[in-house]
């Protein structure tokens, strides 16, 4: 068995808490709890949760609009996440971040970014700091399909390479920017070849291969923590839902999502070939299902139950840490 | 808010005029073109094309009667984007680009602010940049820090762009159409919150000058500038105001630069007191900025301290109850006219 | 403009005053760096190492000291430096960025504006970003319409950042040692015209509090409020005025955000007048917040209009003879000195 | 002879004009009539000229702070150049420009830029125009090394595929940005690469052989005009001067410059060529030089004797168009 159960274990809890968050925080959007701008990441949790098992609290991620699932992979608490994201006084950004702003230095997660492109040279700046300061510490970045299209980070892959920065870029591609085709945007035929042509390292994967992709981001990360570099990774994956919740998609094709829903499942994917493999059992995973159900219930009622910020003492606070 | 209508006019949204103003100009004018974002939408899917029409849905329609020719979707590339507008409009064409949030200035604004600004001043008079920028502004999607800038400071104080701020449909469609037919580059600046927001509207095509405020609200006590959304909370305000006898003078500049000095300094020759009502940050904004020129200009005229109704300085925090109270309110634009009355 | 200096001291120029503080913070605390364009300068030639020093040969003699691994070049490329130094910040470092010319604010505007100086709010006040960005602004060098800029306006509009204009080596040093201690991310903008003028400078480390301007000349007739270079400009003329009998007490903030807002005020109310200087263009300007800030809180004391004296509403002009006539002049302050007081 | 003697000989004019100008402006600004910051591109004449000399006044070019090789090639009359540079009235641009601002609309010369990755993108714009107006001009956007990692110049590479601009970039990699190395500051092994991996041709040539280059231009300039989108170039020149001018150069090895200006001097290598092909005869040559001295020698001192601006008039007007 090349993977130990605790591992597999963890990686399913994981995986699929990331799905359940999603799901129920679409229920609650759609019940009014939620406010703004939500963007889900359900299809994509094994790509957070392959890129951020492995790393420790002082590695750093920088995120995305879509944060999520990365946030949950690096260890953020959800119940903390949902009250954030309910924009409530005790969420883990005391309710000032929302869905899009997210961060949690404890964790090592310095933000999701409602810029697309925002994060990525962010992350060169994580990187240089574990660097310069000697820690072995690296850092990953989240991006999408669009965002490589985005001049900073286009840049930050040059400088990143220049800086030997232990920094690994990963590129999610779900074929969409919002209701646009990767075809499209994207002109080069490859993104990892075109990564890889600003002199990195620089591989593809199926992101619905939760294994393919572990292994990948292991290659990636060693070489990072070494002093080699910076290495990149295009991994193909799904966006189950809209851009945004609420996005009525027309752009999409027929039958896609259902298709998509059916086939390119990662978590299906990785629960048929634990089980074909023989390395968990179906009510290993069923138990954890429940225990997650009720986790993200709990966060739910917690979440709905916490109390909003007062504008009195919360508005003005916290713009400077000295005035 | 009554504008002179003649002719055939419907009640319209702020989203359907400024799709009517670039529908109309795009069938008058052939160098009309559209590029952004998810301007139409769909492009390189399977399934609909102009699956968006915009983000806000403004520019939906578009695309399907004038062609991905004219109506461009692009990847996304803010610095390209505007580029391409900058040096389209140099050689022909009269782009309209779109920012989705105008906050995104941030990844392109050197194209905007020492590109497209500078050039006809640089270049010694020779070039001309009819460029048209459309963003979304404002708070209150409760869609965070990021989403929720006003900014129209910062390019108000720039030489070289000019910056349009419609509250209303019927301003929104003359003014974008002027914006188009003008020579210089133009900032339209949406408020999103107002996207819904109905008056009546000319069928017909029409322009509205730039540098010509508008009069809300007539009156001799308090003078109150407000724009773009806050146009209606100073409405609002002033309609509270006069059930209690004190009569407010509001105007509504609709764009900032230019600024129509000369009707505030009137209406404050008269009033003798200011208040100004802007959704942006408080430092260097454009409250400040009209206060400074009745301070210097209409000094003799003031009896009390100018009031500036800002938000904090602070960024637009997400969670609703905060960026309630982070945006001006009726309540904060009534205390400070009861102030400068002293009353 | 005396300083009260105790310990030993020696005439150093701004420049030389900035190295000063750059070195013996980076000697002090191992978590100083600083990247940028040319900071050593020879990366990859044959030639010799530290080349430049910075263009400005402002950070000449640092790379030798504390080796590239903490002076570090960099492509061109400002987004990735200024996101660099702003995700290093918030990792443990205390990088000093430099933008060469401030005027290239327009390609990394986003991770300024809103990267950096909204994390803190953002986050729940769970962040620090203790970061500098050094740049150069003003008019003088006939650089152009692409290098002149001052741009003060536009980050100080940001709530999150701190700006910081020295106008002398004395507040360059002090200020800039307290930029690198301060915990946000401060811009601290360096005048290019002032790089070779002297004062007496401390050798010891020394950190000037934000928020407390320096009073250059006492007066009781007009305030003038003057930043960066146009302080010396404002004392010329105060100079000037002073053999009239005309008396200006002139007010240096140091630091535009914060903002000394007391001192101001204080000036004011035994004054009565007001003029501001400020090489930046007049619109949504540091002259018209402070002007607004006066004609809001200070009001009473107010005996005459308040002036601006500014950059007009133009790009900086090349041709030397229109540069000099865009940069306010010590003879447009004594007009305005003249022009409040009625003389 | 594959190239007919008149074209070579306004190659060679050409070329010459651009040198002799250069070394005049340093010449100028040393004596103090040259105000400001000036970037000189003596070395680098062959590329101007291969770039510009099929082109005509509709074409674009799109230039930088190293400009004015690239404005004399594109048809930008000396005079008014040099009155500009020196600030003047009667300059190209009124004397508002100056050297890193020069323009001539009438010549489709859309400007210096003296933001390192400005032009691109404006040179996609106007690629597009002419592509919206079925002009079938092209747009020819010039860009150093350095320039290569801004990301503004990365992301309209990409945004120039998608929507298939006639849009020529060069690339003039003289080695050095500033005083940074573009070994060093490139990532990449080679830029031509980079560039092509973006989704467009991309050749590398020898930027000091003017033939090899005008031969690549050619390919690029018929691509770009047939509708078949944009197209790369990286030619490696020499840089025979400062960054700008009263640049001290520490950083430069020793003797480069001797033995650059020995051995890779484009106009050397052309007369040379010509010569030694039989093409043109060095009388033919000399005579152009003296011709070209004159008319530089008359532009400094048209331009020295050219009136200023007036500030009353001028420094308020053509900030807008209409007011
Ligand atoms: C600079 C900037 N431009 C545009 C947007 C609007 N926007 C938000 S998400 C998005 C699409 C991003 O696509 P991709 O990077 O593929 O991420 P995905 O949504 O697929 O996860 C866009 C255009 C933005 N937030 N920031
Ligand atoms: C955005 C921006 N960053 C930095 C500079 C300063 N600068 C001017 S030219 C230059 C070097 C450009 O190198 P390259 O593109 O190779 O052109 P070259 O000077 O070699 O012709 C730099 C860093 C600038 N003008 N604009
Ligand atoms: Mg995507
Ligand atoms: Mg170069």
């Amino acid at each position: 068995m090349p993977y130990d159960s605790a591992f597999l274990l963890r990686a399913y809890r994981t995986m699929k808490t990331i799905r359940i968050f999603e799901e129920r925080c679409i229920k609650e959007f759609e019940a009014g709890n939620v406010p703004g701008f939500v963007h889900a990441s359900n299809g994509q949790e094994s790509i957070a949760v392959a890129s951020c098992i492995d790393l420790s609290d002082t590695d750093i991620i920088g995120s995305t609009h879509r944060g999520h699932g990365h946030s949950i992979a690096k260890g953020c608490d959800v119940i903390g996440m949902m009250k954030e994201i309910m924009g409530k006084a005790t969420g883990l950004c005391k309710g000032k971040g929302g869905s899009m702003h997210i961060a949690d230095f404890d964790k090592g997660m310095i933000g999701a970014n409602a810029i697309v492109g925002g994060g990525q040279p962010l992350c060169n700046g994580a990187a240089l700091a574990s660097k310069t300061l000697g820690t072995k510490d690296i850092a990953m970045s989240f991006g999408g399909d669009g965002s490589a299209n985005q001049g900073t980070v286009l840049e930050s892959l040059n400088f990143a390479v220049v800086l030997k920065l232990p920094h690994v870029f990963m590129f999610e591609n779900n074929g969409y920017g919002e209701g646009t085709g990767a075809n499209y945007a994207l002109g080069c035929d490859s993104l990892a070849d075109r990564n890889r042509a600003f002199g990195m390292p620089s591989e593809y994967v199926d992101g619905t291969d939760f294994f393919a992709t572990y292994e990948v981001c292991k290659r990636a990360i060693a070489h990072a923590r070494d002093g080699k570099g910076p290495f990149a990774i295009e991994a193909e994956t799904v966006r189950f839902d809209g851009h945004f919740i609420g996005d009525p998609q027309l752009y999409r094709g027929k039958d896609e999502i259902k298709l998509a829903k059916k086939n390119r499942d990662c978590i299906k994917i990785f629960r048929d070939r634990v089980i074909k493999e023989g390395w968990l059992k179906a009510e290993e995973m069923d138990a954890i299902d429940t225990e997650v159900i009720a986790l993200i219930e709990t966060a739910v009622k917690e979440g709905l139950a916490a109390p909003n910020p007062d504008p009195e003492t919360d508005l003005m606070a916290d713009v400077y840490c000295s005035y | 808010m009554t504008n002179k209508i003649k002719g055939p006019s419907s009640i319209k949204t702020y989203r359907e005029a400024i799709n009517d103003a670039l529908r109309q100009e795009m069938r008058r004018d052939p160098r009309v073109i559209i590029l952004g974002e998810e301007v139409s939408g769909g492009a390189g899917c399977e399934g609909q094309d102009d699956a968006y029409g915009g983000v806000f849905g403004v520019t939906k329609g578009l695309m399907p009667e004038f062609g991905r020719e004219r109506v461009i979707d692009t990847p996304i590339s803010e610095s390209a984007i505007i580029g391409a507008a900058a040096g389209a409009a140099n050689n022909g064409l009269r782009p309209v680009a779109e920012l989705m949030f105008f906050d995104f200035i941030g990844v392109c604004f050197d194209q905007i602010f020492n590109q497209a600004a500078k050039f006809r001043y640089m270049f010694g008079g020779k070039s001309r940049t009819p460029m048209v920028i459309r963003g979304t502004v404002g708070a209150g999607w409760r869609a965070g820090a990021q989403h929720s800038s006003m900014l129209h400071p910062v390019v108000t104080h720039i030489p070289g762009l000019k910056v349009v701020m419609p509250s209303n449909a019927y301003d929104a469609k003359g003014l974008l159409i002027q914006a188009i037919r003008d020579d210089d580059p133009v900032l339209f600046l949406e408020h999103k919150i107002m996207y819904d927001l109905k008056c009546e509207v000319p069928d017909e095509a029409y322009a509205i000058p730039f540098g010509e405020a508008a009069f809300p609200r007539e009156g001799t006590d308090v003078t109150i500038v407000a724009i773009s959304n806050m146009v209606h909370r100073a409405i609002q305000a002033a309609d509270e105001l006069a059930k209690e006898g004190i009569s407010c003078d509001v105007i509504d500049p609709r764009t900032v630069s230019p600024l129509d000095e000369e009707s505030i300094l009137e209406s404050v020759e008269i009033t003798g007191r200011l208040v100004i009502v802007d959704e942006a940050h408080e430092r260097c904004s454009l409250a400040a900025d009209i206060s400074s020129i009745v301070a210097e200009k209409g000094f003799s005229s003031l009896r009390a301290p100018i009031r500036k109704v800002t938000a904090p300085h602070a960024p637009v925090p997400f969670s609703p109850v905060l960026e309630d109270a982070y945006v001006p309110s009726v309540e904060r634009i009534i205390r400070a006219v009861k102030d400068v009355l002293g009353a």
